[in-house]
This record gives C-alpha cells, sequence and structure tokens, in this order.
C-alpha cells in the first residue's frame, strides 16, 4: 500500500502476504511461455525459404564457401540437433551470435532494446495521462458536444494510421516550423554514453517529442474510452452516491472516489494493449529513424539472420509478458478485493 | 438483422466476383505446337527496387498481349538469391543487377563470371545458364591475357556474341546521382560507380564553413566493422578509410601507388609490391611487411570473405626483405592489380593473430592505418571517425560522421534541415527532382552530382528452359521492354539505356565496344514478326504455342 | 402447503414488481430487441448516424468499386499530345490527381476500398469464429478444459503482433492472406476471453440450468442458449477485428510485407513512400490515409454505439 | 416547532420526452425525536423524497414545487455548497445497500474519517477517537475501522454505514430500507439498534420500507404512499388499530403483523400506475377492489376520520365494510379477474 500516497494510513499491514508467492507463479509460467514461444519461432524461421547463406554472401562467392558458411552456423546439422542447441544455449541466456553482426544477439538487443521502450513507456505514460483525467471528464461531460468532440478525436487518431500520422506530424512540426528535430534518438555526434547521458538528456527529450507524440495519440483511445465507460459505470454505483451523502466536495467524490475506482479496469486494459503497442513501434521507428529493436526485426527477418531475429522476437514477448505481470501487480495494489 | 445479412451477403459476392477464376477448357488445337508454359518472373520488391519492379509488371502485361502468361511476382531479394543460385535451378526468369563497384570496371565479372558455362551450374554467376562454346573461348582468352590491347580485342568480340545471343536483357543502368552542402564543403570527387562518398572524397574535401565533420547520411545500417565479416559495400565504405590499400584507384580509376610505393609485374604470375616506408597503425605501431602478409594469407584463408574471388589466383605471399612482398599467382590474373591489390585492407597482425575465427570477431574498436581514425559506432544511428594526424597524405577534414536513416525520406528531411551534409548512396529520382525544384528555395545550400555508373539491371531468363531456350524468343522480349519508360520516366533520365545483351556499358569507355548494334527499343509488332518467323503461332484463343520440331 | 405456494406467489410478484417496467425479456428475444435498441438509438446519438452514413457509403464503393473506378489500377494516362501525366494535382478528370507514372489515384482509392473491407471481414469472420467457439467451449465446460484453453489465450497474448506478422509474410509469399492470417491467429484470444466471461455468467442463469435439468445436449445448450446471449457481444468484437485488420493490413503493407500487386490503401501509401514523392503529391497520400481514418472511425462510431446496446448501463447517454 | 416542514412538495422526473411527477403534493411535519416510517411498494416515491430531502436527485430529477424546511431554513433552492455543508452534518442517511455504499478501495475508517473531516475542523486524531465512539455505538470493534469493505460481512457493513451516519449527530436521519440486504435476524437486531440510538441521540428519524410490520415496531408516526402520493397519514398505534384506506389494507395482509393470527397472506394484484401517464381519479382505483366509476374519474380530497389521522379516499365512512371485505381473498381475486380482463380487452 505504499503506492496510496493519496493520504490514507489506515490499512492492514499484513494484507498481501501472498503477492511474492503469487508472482513467483507467475514468474514460473512466465518462463514456460518463452520456452513456448521460442519453439514456436524456432520451427517458423526453419521454414522459411532461403537460407540465411543467400543475403549474407555476394552472390559471386563459389558454392563451397556457402556450404562452409552454412556449417558455421551449424545450419546443416539436422531440425532436431538445431533445435536442442538453439534451446540449450537459449536456458543459459545465450541467443547466439548474429550472422550479420558477428556479435553476440544480446549485445545488438541489449544497445537497441532502451530506445524501444523508452519510447513506448513515454508514449504509454502520456496517453494513460491524458486518457484518464481526459475520460474521467467526459463522463462528467457526459451528453454534451464537448464529450462527442473528445470522443471522436481519440477515436480518429486510433483510426489513422500512425505512419501516416508520424510523416504528417514531421512535415507540420520539423519541416515546416522547425521545433523539434525530425529524425533519430539524438544529435549527430552526440557524445553521452552513459544511461542518463543518453536517456535523460535534453537533447534526447526533444528527439523524443515528436515520436512520442504520434505513438501516444494513437494508444489514446484505449485509457480514455475506457475511463470514460468506466466512470459512467462507478457513478450510478451507490457508493457514490453516498459519498455525495457525505457532503464531500464534487471534486473529491470525482477524483478519490470515482476515478480511483474507474481506473481498474483501464489498468487491465493497458496490460493486454501493450502486446499491441509494442509490435507498432516498428511503424514509428522506422518514420523517425528511431533505433529500435523493431527496425532491427525487421531487417533480421529479410535478411534470415534467424539468432536475431529470434532473439528480438523472444525478448519483445518477454517485454509483453512483464508488462502483464506489472499490470496484474498493479491492479492489486490498487485494488484492495484482490487476494493471490 | 436484416441490414447485417444484406451485409454479409454483399460481401460474400464481392468475394466470388474478386476470387473467382475463368476456367475454360483447353481446346486443343491439335495440329499446332505445344502451348507456351505459363511462366513465373521473380521481380524485385517495390521497396527493394522500384524500376525493376514496374518493368515486370509491364513485361507481363505485354506478353499477355501475345497470349502468353507471365506472373511477375515481387520477392524477396534473399528469396531471390537462394533460388536463382539454389540446386534445383527452378526459375524462368527474374530481375536482378550487378552494382557498378569500382573493380568491375575490369571486364572479367561481366564477360567471365556471369556468362561463361562453367558458372552455368547451381550457385554459380551465371544465372541465365547461358552456355556457348565460341563465347566460353574467349572468355577464356581475355582472362590470361596480360596484353592490355589484345585483351580488348577478346572483350570486344565477345559483346557481338551477346548482343546476338541475348542471354539477358538489360533494362537500364543508374547514374550515380548523390548530393552534398556545398556551403559547408567543397572539392568533393564524384565516382562512377561510388559516388561522393568514396575513397578520395574525404581525404581532398574542403571545409568552406564553421563545421569541419561532416554529416554522411546512409539510408542502409552499417552491420560489420570486421573486415572478414563485412559483407555489403556500406560496410566497406567505412572500412576502407579507416585501414589503408595498397594501391588505389584514382579518380580516373588509374590504379595508384599508396601504401605502396610500387609494383612490378615480374612475369605473368609473379608481382612484387614494395612498402611504403614510417606507416604506423592508429595504436602507434608500425606498418610492417609482415601485416601485409598476414592480411592476404587471412583472407586467403577464408573461402567465403567478401573478397574470396580476389584472393583466390594467389598460391602464396612471400617477404622479399626491403619492404618487398611478392606475391605467386596460380595461374595468370590479369585484374591482379586493378582489384585484389585495390581491395584488400592492410591489418595490423599484432591485433589479429591471437584471434581463433577471424569471421567471428566483432572487432569493437577497428585499428587500421588509414585516413581516418574509428572513434564509435552506435548501432543503427552512427559511426564516428576523426582524421588520424600521423597520416602520410593530407586530409583536410577533421573526421566524419557516418548517420544511419531508417529510410531515404528520413534523408532528405535531415538534407532539408541541415542536419546532414552529404549522402553515401544514390538518390532516388523523386528526390533528385525535389531537391533541383528547390522549392522555396529550401535546398540551396546543396549541389547535385552525377556520375554514370558501369553496373546494370537486367531481366534474367533460364536459357535451359523452354521457350526461353529459344534465341527468337528473347529476341523478341527485347522488343517489347519499354526502355524509354524505365529510363525517362521510372529514373527521369537519372541514367542509361539498357538493351538486349548489354553488358559494358558506354561509361566504361575503355572496354565498351561501341560498334555492336545493340537492340534498345520498344517495338511489340516486331516482336510478334520475329515470333511468328521463328514459328511460333497463336491458337484459336489467342495463347501463343511453341514452333513444331 | 398453501402457505409456501403463497410465500413463492409473493416473492415472483414482489421480484416482478422490483424489476420493474426496465425488465428486458431473456433468451432469444434478446436478438430483435437489440436491433430495435440501436435503430432507435441512431436517432439520439450523432455520432453513430455519421458512422452508419459513412460505412454504408463505404459498403456502397466496396461492393460497386469496380463500376465505380474510372480506370484500371495501374493505367497511365497520358496528355494528348504524348507525354504522361505525371504528379497531375487533382483535376476533373483524375479527382485525386496521378502518381509519378501517371496512374488515376482515385480508382486506386475505390478500389483499395474493396480490398479494405474484405480483408477486415474475412479476418474478422475467422477471428470471432475461431474465439467464439473458444470462448463458449472454455466458459461452458470449466474445469480442465478451460485451464487449457485459457493457457493458450494466454500463450497467444504474448506474441507481440506485427513482428508476427512480419515473420508469416517472410516465411509466405507476400499475400493478403498473411494479413488475414495473421491478424486471425493472433486476434482470437481477445473474443475467446470475452465470450468466456460473458459464458460464465449466463450458464448461472435458470434458464440454462433448466435446460440442463431437462436433459438437453452440450451442444443445443451451447447454440441454442449461450450463443445467442453472446451474439451482440460478438458482433461488437467483430467491428473492433474489422478495424484492427485494416490497420494491420496498411501498416504491413507500408513496411514492405504486403502483396504489391493487390490494390490497397497502405499498397497505395506505400508506393507513395517508396516513390519518394511523399512531400509532394499531398493528393497521392491524404486519400488514401483520410478513406483509413474514415472507415475505421465510422465502424468505431458504430461499434460505440453498438456497445451501449449490449451494454445497458451505458445507454443513459 | 417541528424540526422538519414539508409543504407540497413535487419531485419530477424527465424521461424521454416526458416528465412524470414522482412525488406529488407530499406535506408532513416532524418534530425533534420524532420518527416516522414512510411504505409503499416500490416506484411509489418514497426513495425519491429521501433523495428530496438530501438533494441527491439524480441529473433528470428535480424538485418542482413546494418547501422543505429544517430546523427553520429554506432547503429548497439552497446553493450547491450549503446542500453540501448539510449533508450528513444536518441530514445523515443510511442507505439502502450496504453493500455497495462503501467504497471498495479505501478502508472503513478513512471513509469515516473523511466524512468527519469534510464538515468540522477536527484533526485526524480527534477524528479517528470520534470513528472509534459511533463504532462502538454500532456495536462494531475498533479494529474494523481498519478493515475493507469485502472484508467485512453484510451485518458490519450495515452497521458501518450507520455509524457514518451518526458520526456528527445530525438532527435527522433518513434510513431507506436500511435492512432489506440482510437476513431476517440481523434485520432485526440491526433495526433495534437504530432505534435505541435514535433515541439516545435523540434524533428525528424517517424510515422507509416497504415492510409496514417494521414501522409498526420503530416508528411514531406511519405515512403510507401509493403513485407519488400519500395515501393514509397517522399515528402509528392508530393506523395499525385502524387502518383506513384500502390500499393500507392491502399492505396489511401482504405483511402480516406476526402478533395476530392470521390464515393466509394475501397479495395485491396489479403494479403501480405508470406516472408518465397518471390516472385521473384516485391513483390507486385500477387495483381497489372497492373502486366506483367516481373512482376513476376524481381525485379524492384528504379526509380526517380521526383527528391526525389522515387519509385520501372517497369512502372514509364505508371503512368497517372494507376492513371486513379486505380479509377475503375473494375480493382481491375479483380484482385479479377484472386486470386480466382488460389487458386482453388492449390487446385484441
Amino acid at each position: 500500500m505504499k503506492k496510496n500516497s493519496a493520504g490514507m494510513h489506515l490499512t492492514d499491514s499484513k494484507r498481501k502476504p501472498f503477492v511474492i508467492g503469487y508472482i513467483f507463479r507467475r514468474l514460473l509460467i512466465m518462463v514456460i511461455m518463452i520456452l513456448l514461444v521460442s519453439t514456436m519461432i524456432f520451427l517458423l524461421f526453419r521454414t522459411m525459404p532461403g537460407d540465411p547463406t543467400a543475403s549474407m554472401v555476394d552472390p559471386s562467392i563459389p558454392q563451397e564457401a556457402r556450404q562452409a558458411l552454412l556449417e558455421r552456423y551449424g545450419l546443416h546439422e539436422s531440425l532436431w540437433t538445431q533445435y536442442k542447441i538453439f534451446m540449450g544455449d537459449l536456458l543459459r541466456f545465450d541467443f547466439g551470435t548474429s550472422y550479420f553482426y558477428n556479435r553476440p544477439v544480446s549485445r545488438v538487443i541489449g544497445d537497441r532494446l532502451p530506445a524501444t521502450l523508452i519510447l513506448m513507456l513515454t508514449a504509454m505514460l502520456f496517453a494513460y495521462i491524458i486518457g484518464v483525467f481526459g475520460g474521467a471528464w467526459m463522463a462528467w461531460k457526459r451528453g454534451t458536444r464537448l464529450e462527442s468532440a473528445g470522443v471522436a478525436f481519440s477515436l480518429v487518431f486510433r483510426s489513422a494510421p500512425t505512419f501516416w500520422v508520424g510523416l504528417m506530424v514531421i512535415m507540420l512540426f520539423a519541416v515546416r516550423l522547425g521545433w523539434f528535430p525530425a529524425q533519430g534518438m539524438r544529435s549527430t555526434g552526440y557524445e553521452g554514453t552513459t544511461f542518463g547521458e543518453i536517456f535523460l538528456s535534453l537533447d534526447f527529450l526533444r528527439h523524443l517529442v515528436l515520436p512520442a507524440l504520434t505513438a501516444g495519440l494513437y494508444f489514446l483511445a484505449t485509457p480514455t474510452l475506457i475511463m470514460r465507460n468506466s466512470m459512467l459505470e462507478v457513478m450510478s454505483e451507490d457508493y457514490i452516491e453516498m459519498a455525495h451523502a457525505k457532503g464531500l466536495p464534487e471534486r473529491r467524490v470525482l477524483y478519490r472516489h470515482a476515478a480511483r475506482n474507474a481506473l481498474l479496469p483501464v489498468v487491465t486494459a493497458g496490460a493486454l494493449f501493450v502486446g499491441a503497442a509494442i509490435g507498432g513501434q516498428v511503424l514509428i521507428e522506422v518514420v523517425f529513424s528511431w533505433p529500435g529493436l523493431g527496425r532491427e526485426i525487421v531487417q533480421a527477418v529479410t535478411r534470415s539472420d534467424y539468432p536475431l531475429a529470434q532473439g528480438s522476437f523472444i525478448i519483445l514477448s518477454t517485454v509483453v509478458m512483464v508488462m502483464n505481470l506489472i499490470a496484474d501487480v498493479l491492479y492489486a495494489f490498487l485494488d484492495p478485493r484482490i487476494t493471490y | 438483422m436484416k441490414k447485417m445479412v444484406i451485409l454479409v451477403v454483399l460481401l460474400t459476392a464481392t468475394m466470388v466476383v474478386f476470387g473467382g477464376g475463368r476456367a475454360e477448357q483447353d481446346a486443343a488445337d491439335a495440329e499446332m505446337g505445344a502451348l507456351v508454359p505459363e511462366l513465373t518472373l521473380r521481380s524485385s520488391l517495390p521497396e527493394s527496387n522500384l524500376v525493376n519492379y514496374e518493368m515486370a509488371q509491364e513485361l507481363s502485361d505485354e506478353l499477355a498481349k501475345l497470349g502468353v502468361t507471365l506472373n511477375a511476382q515481387p520477392t524477396d531479394f534473399s528469396v531471390l538469391l537462394d533460388v536463382i543460385y539454389g540446386e534445383e535451378m527452378d526459375y524462368d526468369a527474374y530481375t536482378i543487377g550487378w552494382s557498378g563497384r569500382v573493380e568491375r570496371l575490369d571486364p572479367d565479372m561481366f564477360i567471365y563470371s556471369i556468362n561463361h558455362s562453367s558458372n552455368a551450374n547451381p550457385g554459380g554467376n551465371n544465372t541465365s545458364r547461358y552456355v556457348n562454346p565460341e563465347f566460353d573461348a574467349l572468355a577464356d582468352a581475355q582472362r590470361s591475357e596480360m596484353d592490355i590491347a589484345a585483351r580488348r580485342e577478346y572483350v570486344w568480340e565477345a559483346q557481338r556474341i551477346l548482343a546476338e545471343d541475348v542471354p539477358r536483357i538489360t533494362l537500364y543502368s543508374r547514374s550515380n546521382v548523390q548530393t552534398y552542402n556545398h556551403e559547408r564543403f567543397t572539392g568533393l570527387e564524384n565516382m562512377s560507380g561510388e559516388g561522393l562518398f568514396n575513397e578520395w572524397s574525404p581525404m581532398v574535401m574542403e571545409a568552406i564553413g564553421e563545421r569541419t565533420v561532416p554529416v554522411v547520411a546512409s539510408n542502409v545500417n552499417i552491420t560489420n566493422l570486421n573486415p572478414f565479416g563485412a559483407r555489403s559495400v556500406y560496410d566497406w565504405r567505412n572500412l576502407r578509410l579507416i585501414y589503408d590499400k595498397l594501391v588505389r584507384l584514382s579518380v580516373d580509376v588509374e590504379p595508384t601507388p599508396w601504401a605502396a610505393t610500387s609494383w612490378e609485374v615480374v612475369d605473368d604470375t609473379t608481382i612484387d609490391v614494395t612498402l611504403r616506408e614510417g606507416m604506423n597503425f592508429h595504436d602507434g605501431r608500425p606498418v610492417t611487411p609482415e601485416d601485409v602478409k598476414f592480411s592476404y594469407e587471412a583472407f586467403m584463408s577464408l573461402p567465403d570473405s567478401y573478397f574470396a574471388a580476389f584472393v583466390q589466383p594467389i598460391d602464396s605471399v612471400e617477404l622479399l626483405g626491403n619492404n618487398v612482398i611478392r606475391f605467386n599467382m596460380e595461374y595468370a590474373y590479369a585484374p591482379f592489380i586493378t582489384t585484389t591489390l585495390t581491395q584488400i585492407p592492410i591489418l595490423p597482425k599484432h591485433i589479429w593473430e591471437g584471434i581463433g575465427d577471424y569471421t567471428q570477431y566483432y572487432n569493437e574498436h577497428p585499428v587500421g592505418s588509414g585516413p581516418f581514425e574509428f572513434v564509435r559506432f552506435r548501432n543503427g544511428e552512427e559511426l564516428v571517425a576523426t582524421k588520424y594526424e600521423d597520416y602520410f597524405h593530407p586530409v583536410n577534414i577533421d573526421g566524419f560522421v557516418f548517420k544511419i536513416y531508417a529510410s531515404p525520406e528520413g534523408v532528405l528531411t535531415d538534407l532539408e534541415l541541415g542536419v546532414v551534409d552529404m549522402v553515401s548512396y544514390d538518390l532516388i529520382p523523386a528526390h533528385i527532382n525535389q531537391i533541383k525544384d528547390n522549392d522555396g528555395g529550401r535546398y540551396s545550400h546543396l549541389t547535385i552530382t552525377e556520375a554514370p555508373d558501369i553496373g546494370f539491371f537486367y531481366i534474367g531468363m533460364n536459357n535451359n528452359r523452354p521457350p526461353f531456350n529459344n534465341k527468337a524468343f528473347r529476341v523478341a522480349l527485347s522488343y517489347l521492354v519499354d526502355y524509354d519508360y524505365a529510363l525517362d520516366v521510372l529514373l527521369d533520365g537519372y541514367g542509361s539505356r539498357g538493351g538486349a545483351g548489354l553488358v559494358i556499358n558506354a561509361a566504361n569507355e575503355f572496354w565498351h565496344n561501341p560498334e555492336v548494334p545493340i537492340h534498345n527499343t520498344y517495338n511489340p509488332e516486331r516482336a510478334r514478326q520475329i515470333l511468328a518467323e521463328a514459328g511460333f503461332t497463336w491458337d484459336s484463343q489467342g495463347r501463343m504455342r511453341m514452333p513444331l520440331e | 402447503m398453501q402457505k409456501v405456494k403463497q410465500l413463492i406467489q409473493y416473492i415472483t410478484s414482489y421480484i416482478a414488481q422490483r424489476r420493474g417496467p426496465s425488465r428486458r425479456p431473456a433468451g432469444r428475444r434478446n436478438n430483435q430487441s437489440f436491433f430495435s435498441v440501436f435503430l432507435s438509438s441512431l436517432k439520439s446519438d450523432r455520432l453513430a448516424l455519421i458512422g452508419v452514413v459513412l460505412l454504408v457509403f463505404f459498403i456502397f464503393v466496396g461492393v460497386f468499386a469496380d463500376s465505380l473506378a474510372p480506370h484500371g489500377p495501374r493505367d497511365r494516362h497520358y496528355h494528348d499530345e504524348g507525354g504522361i501525366k505525371r504528379l497531375e494535382s487533382p483535376t476533373w478528370d483524375h479527382p485525386f490527381g496521378t502518381t509519378d507514372v501517371g496512374r488515376d489515384i482515385f480508382s486506386q482509392v475505390i478500389l483499395g476500398t474493396r480490398t479494405a473491407l474484405i480483408v477486415g471481414f474475412l479476418a474478422a469472420v475467422l477471428v470471432t469464429f475461431v474465439g467464439t467457439v473458444v470462448g463458449i467451449v472454455s466458459g461452458y465446460f470449466g474445469g480442465m478444459v478451460d485451464t487449457v484453453l485459457m493457457r493458450i489465450v494466454d500463450f497467444f497474448y504474448a506474441i507481440p503482433f506485427i513482428p508476427f506478422v512480419i515473420v508469416l509474410a517472410a516465411i509466405m509469399q507476400p499475400s493478403l492472406w498473411n494479413v488475414i492470417l495473421a491478424v486471425s491467429m493472433l486476434s482470437w484470444r481477445t473474443v475467446a476471453r470475452i465470450v468466456r466471461s460473458q459464458v460464465l455468467s449466463i450458464s448461472k442463469r435458470p434458464y440454462i440450468k433448466a435446460a440442463k435439468v431437462a436433459g438437453a445436449g452440450h451442444l443445443r445448450i451451447m447454440f441454442r442458449y449461450i450463443l445467442p446471449n453472446v451474439v451482440p457481444l460478438v458482433l461488437l468484437e467483430m467491428a473492433f477485428m474489422v478495424n484492427w485488420t485494416i490497420m494491420a493490413e496498411a501498416s504491413i503493407a507500408f513496411l514492405g510485407f504486403g502483396d504489391p500487386r493487390v490494390t490497397s490503401w497502405g499498397q497505395i501509401l506505400h508506393m507513395n513512400s517508396v516513390s519518394g514523392y511523399s512531400r509532394v503529391a499531398w493528393w497521392w497520400n491524404v486519400p488514401p490515409g483520410v478513406a483509413i481514418i474514415l472507415l475505421l472511425v465510422s465502424i468505431f462510431f458504430v461499434a460505440r454505439s453498438l456497445e451501449a446496446v449490449v451494454d445497458p448501463r451505458l445507454r443513459k447517454r | 416547532m417541528a424540526l422538519l416542514e414539508v409543504k407540497d412538495l413535487e419531485i419530477s422526473y424527465t424521461v424521454g420526452t416526458g416528465s412524470l411527477k414522482a412525488v406529488d403534493g407530499v406535506s408532513f411535519s416532524l418534530n425533534r425525536g420524532e420518527s416516522l416510517g414512510i411504505v409503499g411498494e416500490s416506484g411509489c416515491g418514497k426513495t425519491t423524497i429521501a433523495k428530496g430531502l438530501m438533494q441527491l436527485l439524480p441529473k433528470n430529477g428535480s424538485i418542482s414545487g413546494g418547501s422543505i424546511i429544517l430546523d427553520g431554513r429554506e432547503l429548497v433552492g439552497l446553493g450547491k455548497e450549503a446542500v453540501r455543508r448539510m449533508r450528513l452534518k444536518d441530514i445523515a442517511m443510511i442507505s439502502q445497500s450496504a453493500m455497495n455504499a462503501l467504497n471498495p478501495v479505501y478502508t472503513i475508517g478513512d471513509q469515516l474519517i473523511e466524512g468527519i473531516q469534510a464538515h468540522t475542523s477536527m484533526s485526524r486524531q480527534e477524528a479517528y477517537r470520534r470513528a472509534v465512539e459511533v463504532f462502538e455505538m454500532v456495536g462494531l470493534e475498533e479494529k474494523r475501522l481498519k478493515s475493507y469493505p469485502h472484508q467485512m460481512s453484510g451485518g458490519m457493513k450495515q452497521r458501518a454505514v450507520i455509524a457514518m451516519a451518526l458520526t456528527l449527530s445530525p438532527p435527522l436521519i433518513i434510513a431507506d430500507e436500511p435492512t432489506t440486504a440482510l437476513d431476517v435476524v440481523v434485520q432485526d437486531r440491526i433495526l433495534h439498534r437504530i432505534l435505541k440510538i435514535q433515541k439516545e441521540i435523540n434524533s428525528s428519524m424517517i424510515f422507509i420500507t416497504h415492510d409496514i410490520s417494521v414501522v409498526s415496531e420503530i416508528c411514531d408516526y406511519i405515512m403510507v404512499m401509493y403513485g407519488g402520493k400519500v395515501m393514509e397519514m397517522s399515528k402509528t398505534d392508530s393506523f395499525f388499530r385502524k387502518p383506513y384506506h384500502p390500499y393500507s389494507l392491502g399492505l396489511q395482509n401482504a405483511f402480516p403483523i406476526i402478533t395476530e393470527e392470521m390464515d393466509e397472506l394475501i397479495s395485491i394484484p396489479g403494479t403501480p400506475p405508470n406516472l408518465l401517464t397518471p390516472p385521473a381519479g384516485c391513483r390507486f382505483a385500477e387495483r381497489c377492489p372497492f373502486a366506483e366509476l367516481l373512482c376513476e374519474q376524481k381525485t379524492p380530497e384528504y379526509a380526517e376520520p380521526e383527528p391526525g389521522h389522515l387519509m385520501m379516499c372517497h369512502f372514509p365512512e364505508r371503512v368497517e365494510e372494507f376492513r371486513d371485505r379486505s380479509s377475503h381473498t375473494a375480493s382481491w381475486d375479483l380484482v385479479r379477474e377484472r386486470l386480466i380482463k382488460r389487458m386482453e380487452v388492449s390487446q385484441s
């Protein structure tokens, strides 16, 4: 209950003795899921046409050389042997070496993942802050033109392809108005190397604005509309009338009592939305030349860089699962009725 | 509910109309030849090569008018390579291209490698499966002829045969049109097949304004900093500025002594090279003949490196003392100086000798002896290099930043915003036009450069299979290609004309045979005529049939 | 005994009184009221009305695309004096202008409408079919069946969408079917979950228990008694799936994993971006972009109104 | 002077195109320490009166006429802030559904303290002590303040809701069917506790229920409502000794008073009138076993057959006959047949 900073102190401190056990159980399931996802993706890649050497070598190279390459990457082995090696490595957190980068996949991903995550989390944060307050406000204003306008606004941006909005946003804010940089994650030749220097600098934040805005506008409809519906539902609850009957100020009823409860389904929906959101990042990354993992996946797949594509896919899956877990735990913190 | 039902019915009806095919009976016209089989043309995807994609679709439309079904199937590049280099050799036709890398100025690649029958087997570069003994003899002869004028005779004659046999139809060559910011930099060299970001520009270009480190834009990511792992021209564009080479091709594509002060052709299979004195690697250690020997031998030990073809003729490398390095060849190899010596980088032996498998080394911080010193590389973002103060040749800029974009569109934006100073790839026609139009003076700071390219893009045909095994069919096909559409419309004129069997174009002045007549006009009537003359017929349904044996 | 009877009579009449005029008929009659409620809600909900009008318009355009499109999608158009009409801004002949090689964008957008509707509709049907079956089976049988099915659902929840479609597209030849297949493979999870929770609450209703007691078979109960009650919800999900698919198709096409030979809105945008004229020829990327927005928005507006019908608590707008 | 004076109160709802009067011309007054029970079927307007007093009407509802005077102050037309201050402090409500009246995400204590602090300048500690006091009053342990609603039983929750109403010792408490959701044994205990506390702190109480027997036990006065109007109002003992209105008679049948011997339960057939199109005459006429033509044409006036005993019927003098006939099932069966016939007519 540390999360509840709203000034409420009267809580039963031993309310959630099972949280640790629950998280542990979930993590266990997650590991199994990851192994399943890995198996699936492994098999998918082996059924892919075109062996990786095709795009790796200059076409003018003799056939024997291609054979040598296949052997170097273990691609001449039987499927089962390849699978055993792959899974064995995976259990040691070894995704293998990228055919293209000649570099451990984990390091390639490590370079790219933070950029993807930060962009996504910023966009989600943006969408959720605006969406939660906006949704609550729309529920309050229900039946008015303002509400219709709010609904239409959020749905229009949910209906617009992000890459298209991205192009428009670049044209407007970067090219015409020149307010923000259009491409990349930081200025050319930016020196910073530590996490703080990279991700907390003003330069980075300026680059973050447009892509995060584009992604955020797309995400916006989910929290806004769910919050609105949920608020409408909650506002007809007896405890809201009770809060009024207690003579509490209207704003307190709206935000302390109604919004707090209405938030619960928003959190759940958000968790399920992450899966769609993190995949959709690819488009934003392409449009804004954002050096994220999504672009890497696209390249790895087109070049049949199995280890990198597999690794990225597995990592993205893991991110989705971790986000789901976080949302569930968050939900439990928000709703005291949930016990594990 | 009613509305939903209607919707379902309507949509289903649409699908039936949309997806339903016509199944017509084959009313075999008995006495005619076999039907021309249904063909598949594997073309590029629009995003990898829009012109090839378009031309393939157009050819499909043209053949349909002649009663031949040709499915132009856009195919991913790696899949395409897998198909045309695969064991099964199972394909009819495809579109692809050969890039005009500087070393391909030597005719060996375009004459021997892609047309000789010895390469017509699976995995070989003769993906047209073209076999002509008369041609083979010429191709062999030019290879071992060390006298350049005599060699030219062979090459010219070989071109004549190709133009007649039409093993492939060249669609077009694309010019190297690039751009740079003339308000910041001057003195750039534009090289054929290389563009602006070649081996020379970074050394000779000069800063005008305050910015002394140009930002070079790329729309393709760098994958590798390891010379043994590097597989694309994009990797090499940077590595060749960090690692030095014995010989460099000058702006006029003349071999110029570089890290080597001179070379001597002792006999057809022996070449002596003298290494320049006083050079150091970026870590301060001297460059020695041992490093050179090590580098060449390392590449010789890897059959699948980017340079495998170039070191293949080398038998051994000897050190003769006095900085002289001797290359013993297995057979006479005419292009040795222009290709091999200009391509193989000199690596520091003290760094590499301890590494087991060279190809698996990431080489996080490359150390070479070239004009630029590696600073850092951020995957997907940028590679930064700084001027190497100790270099024997003057360098005017303080370094460069190789900045990576996800799309040409992004580069154009940053060109306009002044973030980028020059590009390292060929601009697409649309962007050339936009920069030239200079709407509202937005691109006034940019200069467009143009150089012809010796590479070419073509429609490949499997000469082993009907109907492509019929020479008349191939020739007729070359009349169905709208070369004007490719050059004037799709390329906006930034390129040169293709033609039937053209492999060495006019940009390669020395080797190109101007006297060979090349069919390069669109004339469907003539095509029909050629086919009719060759015995092709059309049945009652308008389908084309093969000539009777 | 008499007293007990009277007590029951009292209780039932009391319940009837308490529920008052707002009680809704249970069972099959739901569907009838569903559409009439929807139609009547159109009168008061202006957004839904806009949505219906737009949607009908798009369906009309999609169905009659062949007749409505003045030209073929790949036809090149020439000036009278012979030159190709390259990158011309809108004129009467070409209401949305022409592409860089002289193709009529208006015709392409019209033909793209049909593609969007077909892709969206097909995938939505597949998704809702699989999702509904899994949801009903899982919710109805419960126990081990439920556990297993829900674990499978969890598995599919862990797969990132666009990367998965890209992999699928790479494995198979680029085609519209990839998008349909990928959407279907990953999106039934949502429908299954929602249907399951609905079924869980429905199975507790007295008439289901009554049917069971009366000896109705599992299939009969699932299809005769449960299915009609989830239909409104499923329709709603189907609407969202249509949108999801159209958006996915556009995204995949933009990334270059679509079938370039099929005229779709995403493909028009992709060709626009590949050609390099995206910033010059606004008439080339605005029409397909706006078409996507309008079609999706119209479906959202209609779905939103459906949602209010499905969930009476939202009807108080 | 009376604590609460309600005069000609009218409350209307706008529904769709029309509007309906859910409460139509209700007047009553209540002295300090006294309690009034309001009974009637669902939809008769009793809860609407409660909401009207609290000014907690939903958005489509409003007080369209009459006045409510509490302690000499007119409540109708009071500003928002004044209304807010009045709630809990002057009029507290014990709500119908204790199950849902507590916010599930906050502890009971927090919700109590929040109410106290909204009206007083008490510190958190003081408010907490007050909360403990009222918890003791309703018989809950102090540690329960730290519980969340879902951790308590229905009875405990109901007591917590009662405690909440008591925190500021308001002069008027409105209990709106406070025990409907509970089982019979708990119901009884809670009712008596409410009664006891009401006497202790000497506040007035309005007790709303559909269960007429409850009123007989705990209220000083009773008001029977039907279709938004008061059908009968009197002192409780007078009413139970001698109910006058046919509707009251029907209600008594439906809720046998335990002390009296009754053979059978008789319910009133039919449903309350639709107030969007209220009947022209007496609102109960349709279901009344003794209705005559006059009843369907003309709204009756209030009669006062005994001092302080008001009723709305055209035939106060026939009360003895009504009482007798109403105890027979046959009279009510007649109504049922009449209703069925009418339904058939309107359908054909």
